[in-house]
């Protein structure tokens, strides 16, 4: 892979954003890279290991209590992404910042905890509490509120899509985490992304990540039914990549706030895109499915002496 | 679970071979850059093309790893398989395993074994029956028909049924039914308690459960769910397994916790219905 | 190819829609078989004519004014789709009626008339002078109104993602055609669709046509610059597909108005998909690009005698 | 434009030959299940891969058409031209053409030409040469050097201009510089008023055309505008030309009313500045 001349960054040199100083641009996406303690084990001869460059893994959103998520089958591949409802199953907030967030900082796994709620005011505690546990951790960086996940709410659509309530949500959490990163994490599935961004940046967090999955169905053709349960589930692959590049660059262009890209990235190129928009980081999702070393090998691939070393 | 399993790699193999050893069988064997170990019962994810075509990889249990070669039986049922099957001497596979939970090492303590594989159930019992030869086990392969049967992996330990006997060849001999009514004479033959290992279609696994279950004989089952990434960080291959929670279940990823699970522990009813109802 | 065994229609049958009965229910969408007028000298050894079997040709969009598009490059093939920005080049409502229309009758060809307009009271003139121009014609079906392109206005979004301005274009129109189909063409960049399905039904439209592209975005790697000089435009093909689906489906089961689905149909397979939600016809779109024949060959695969003949 | 041109069928070929002809260009054979006439100057879309890969055909010119036999010269430039290396005989081809204006067909009344063929623009002018056999013309072909000339396809009526001169094969000739410098020395030789034809890079086609202008000669050039669907439904192929429009200019389909266009009627300064500023 040649880079373009005009990318002249080390996506493995630590980058500031908001009040923190993460390790790196290329992230893994919440919910595609469980809490960050899967796949340590695991081997390739080319980097090391699948967390090797990484500069922040986005845990599995965790909720105030247990879920289990929605019935199976609930990952489908197909032709050019995938779709899931999965339903936001984790093992609750409780377990996550008494077991899981010490295990993280213990094994130094750069940590973006991703929270959700069904009501806004339910991001204060959890944050407070998460605050309360990780104080002094020096390798958990921050919260990313998932204000979109599609399939919880019913119909798909949900509270994430008033600028109202993003603001709320982001006021509820800021207070807890005066020195951590807090990122409003938004759905595409809205005719503007700019006025939800710009309220998320006007309620005090410090970067959007977007996008989270684009609402969508697959039918089984030989029962001629939806192949989800539940009919909608998240879009989400290669297919996203325009839609998450097109949303990207309407709050970069339209709001004064740090953005980290989603949606589609599989390869360096792909990353290469979101950072041309100039996005400040970028995660990778389903890809990291395929490939456990998906996110190390493209900020291996991006290091501008990676031509040559 | 026993002793530490090998540790997997993301390993870019070559095939080596790639060739039919029944009428609905495979076999493809990939040359990987160094040495894997595994325990039978686990996978590998195998990634049949670059990106661009197919979003995730494949699941295949495996069936041996041999110095630097691993091996898998497969059967073309879609889009993956059939590109599985087009592959060529050369080309490259990325190979990621060995993963998930193995099938139960038997130690001195551990009852003879009934072993019942059906179909492309065959191959991580097949490596066990490889690995552990006890002349106390029993043994069974059920096919569809002595085409169906690939004869040439299998030794004169391995029982053979057909669903239809047309086919086999002379010199061998397979029962015409069910592989559970295989298991069931041969069970009446011989006596006492046994440790039941199943893999292949659900009917035969929910089988297999309720055989080990009526006589209160400890039974592992190998399920085939359907898999997103295979290392446990998706959750989107998960059953339902008992557990003393105050629902009475909980969800179990199967790559992680599985393929191979205590048939005891498997909430079965649940994973009927959340499985469209398969019997 | 084998039909499932839930399909026993044949798409190459009249059916009825609205107050007209049409030849077909797999039609080519606007803007993707230029005026019906292009491709008939083009032939195969399977299917006679392109236009063998088609319900309808939706015309490319027919503006008041003429347009000559926006600029060059407009149209650019990505990984899992296309993505365009012609900005409706078209002859103008003028010529359209007096050159095209009477041409396309005369060639027999079933046409649906696109129309778009930059206010919702244009709408009404121009379905007044085509209904005066088309009496008496039986090969003009109606009209179908494009309330959704996105690369005309500013920022890529439109005014057919209010409800009431959506209702005040159906309104405006369906005076002037008693006895035409009148159909609403629906933006898929919104975070719901069936209310304006909702607004144009009770306003007067005889079915909705969803979907229009999404707004999507590419990089040119080598310059790091947005592929198309208007940096968005609208991203069509197979990867929009699940999107497409989702949004048919939202209609069909929140109003109760006939849906016709576009998005992504390339295959028999595909158009399948769509008729299972219940759609009461269909619309190729990209695909028609790369093969004259897509609609032709979709029509005739999908006759249940297909397999025997 | 003259006669009708030939019907054009979408047809499902098969690979015949797919071979280099030069170190750059290629050369693709076709079979067609039907003879299919083209005029120079012409094209087809080729259809490289199944729904799922490459969502447009893409076009190419049509090099030769011998009976069933249809005939590319190509070079790889991208990920459809990849795919079209790497067919192999007996793959198949969908292949829809003839398409498009072709280049003018001579008359008694039509000056001489001068040819102008910039190299992957070898193909129609190739093709108009073979099919207007005229003593007078001179026709010319710039290559980058001598290895990049496809020799074999170029009788010695052809005329050839390299960037740099290695790899000229023994008893051929070549120019060492533009093939615009060629046809100037060409044309201080052999003098009168000629028909100015040329397919290649922008730079070419643009001295080609103010050659023409300067003398007051006709000229026709073929445009590579990328294409969607080749005939002419999408509009997404369109070059400005001049007009008696209120604007002074209107749009174009390359696919329909060129590629080949009268360069007079081009609009070449909006051409630039639509197109990059392409010089
Ligand atoms: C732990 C495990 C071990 C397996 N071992 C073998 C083996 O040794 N030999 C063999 O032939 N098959 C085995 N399978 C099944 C094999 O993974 C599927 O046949 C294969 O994934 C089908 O892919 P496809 O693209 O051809 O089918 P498609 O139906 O086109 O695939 C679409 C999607 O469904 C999934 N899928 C389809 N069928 C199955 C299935 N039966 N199980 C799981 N996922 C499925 C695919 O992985 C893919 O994500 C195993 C499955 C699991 C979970
Ligand atoms: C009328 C016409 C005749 C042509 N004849 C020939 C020929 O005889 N031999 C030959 O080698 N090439 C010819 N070309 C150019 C050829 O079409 C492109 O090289 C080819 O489409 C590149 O495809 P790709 O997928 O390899 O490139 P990519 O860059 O990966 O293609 C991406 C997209 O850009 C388009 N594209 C890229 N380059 C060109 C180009 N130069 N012209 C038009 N579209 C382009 C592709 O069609 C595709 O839609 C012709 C083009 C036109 C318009
Ligand atoms: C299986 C799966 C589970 C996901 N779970 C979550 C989640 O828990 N929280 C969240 O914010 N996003 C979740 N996402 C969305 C991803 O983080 C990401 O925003 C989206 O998939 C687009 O990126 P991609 O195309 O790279 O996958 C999930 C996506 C997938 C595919
Ligand atoms: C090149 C191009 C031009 C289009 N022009 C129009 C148009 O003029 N009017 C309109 O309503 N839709 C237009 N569309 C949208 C299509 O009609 C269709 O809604 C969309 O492309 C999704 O379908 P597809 O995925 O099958 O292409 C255009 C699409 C393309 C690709
Ligand atoms: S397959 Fe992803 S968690 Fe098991
Ligand atoms: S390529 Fe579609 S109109 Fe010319």
């Amino acid at each position: 892979m040649t880079l373009p001349i005009w990318w002249r960054t080390d996506p493995t040199q630590p980058v500031r954003i908001g009040p923190r100083e993460l390790p790196g641009r290329i992230w893994t996406a919440s919910g595609c890279f469980a809490y960050g303690l899967s796949g340590h084990d695991i081997r390739s001869l080319d980097v090391g290991s699948p967390y090797a460059g990484i500069g922040a893994v986005v845990t599995k959103t965790v909720t105030p209590q247990p879920r289990s998520g929605n019935p199976m089958p609930r990952l489908v591949e197909l032709e050019h992404g995938a779709i899931n409802s999965i339903g936001l199953e984790n093992v609750g907030h409780a377990e996550f910042v008494e077991a899981v967030l010490p295990a993280l900082e213990e094994r130094g796994v750069p940590t973006v905890v991703s929270l959700a709620a069904t009501r806004p005011d339910e991001f204060g505690p959890m944050c407070e509490r998460l605050a309360e546990v990780g104080r002094g951790f020096v390798h958990w960086h921050g919260v990313e509120l998932n204000l979109s996940c599609p399939n919880v709410a019913e119909g798909g659509h949900d509270f994430g899509s008033s600028p109202a309530t993003v603001a709320e949500c982001v006021a509820a959490a800021r207070p807890h985490l005066p020195d951590r990163l807090l990122i409003a994490k938004l759905t595409p599935n809205v005719a503007q992304i700019a006025p939800l961004a710009a309220a998320a940046a006007e309620a005090g967090c410090d970067a959007i990540a977007a996008i989270n999955t684009v609402l969508g169905l697959d039918i089984d053709l030989e029962t001629g039914q939806p192949v989800l349960p539940r009919r909608f589930g998240g879009y989400s692959g290669p297919a996203i990549r325009p839609i998450a590049l097109a949303k990207c660059d309407e709050i970069i262009r339209q709001v004064g706030v740090p953005v980290i890209g989603i949606g589609g990235i599989e390869t360096a190129d792909d990353a290469l895109r979101f950072f041309a928009l100039g996005c400040a980081a970028v995660q990778v999702g389903t890809a990291q499915m395929r490939d456990p070393f998906a996110a190390a090998r493209m900020a291996a691939a991006l290091r501008p002496d990676a031509a040559t070393t | 679970m026993g002793p530490v399993t090998p540790t997997p790699w993301d390993l870019t193999g070559r095939v080596t071979a790639n060739e039919p050893v029944s009428t609905g069988l495979l076999r493809l064997d990939v040359a990987l850059p160094r040495t894997v170990g595994f325990r039978p019962g686990q996978f590998a994810m195998l990634n049949l093309t670059g990106p661009g075509q197919l979003v995730f990889r494949r699941p295949f249990s495996i069936f041996a790893a041999d110095g630097e070669t691993m091996s898998f039986l497969y059967r073309v049922v879609g889009r993956g398989t059939a590109l599985m099957a087009a592959l060529r001497e050369g080309d490259a596979v990325d190979c990621l395993g060995p993963l998930g939970r193995p099938f139960l090492r038997p130690d001195a303590d551990t009852p003879p074994a009934l072993v019942l594989a059906g179909g492309v159930g065959l191959p991580p019992l097949h490596a066990w029956a490889e690995a552990h030869k006890r002349p106390d086990d029993l043994i069974c392969f059920g096919g569809r028909d002595g085409g169906d049967v690939p004869w040439s992996l299998l030794d004169d330990r391995w029982h053979v049924s057909v669903d239809r006997a047309d086919g086999v060849p002379p010199g061998r001999q397979a029962h015409e039914g069910l592989v559970t009514g295989l298991a069931t004479e041969l069970l009446a033959a011989y006596d006492g308690p046994r440790l039941v290992l199943a893999c292949g279609p659900t009917p035969l696994l929910r089988a297999a459960a309720k055989l080990a279950r009526d006589r209160g004989w400890p039974c592992e089952v190998s399920l085939e769910e359907h898999m997103g990434c295979g290392y446990g960080v998706c959750k989107g291959c998960v059953v339902p397994v008992l557990s003393d929670d105050l629902a009475g279940w909980r969800n179990a990823t199967s790559c992680e916790e599985g393929p191979v699970f205590d048939a005891a522990t498997l909430d079965w009813d649940r994973l009927g219905a959340s499985h469209g109802g398969v019997a």
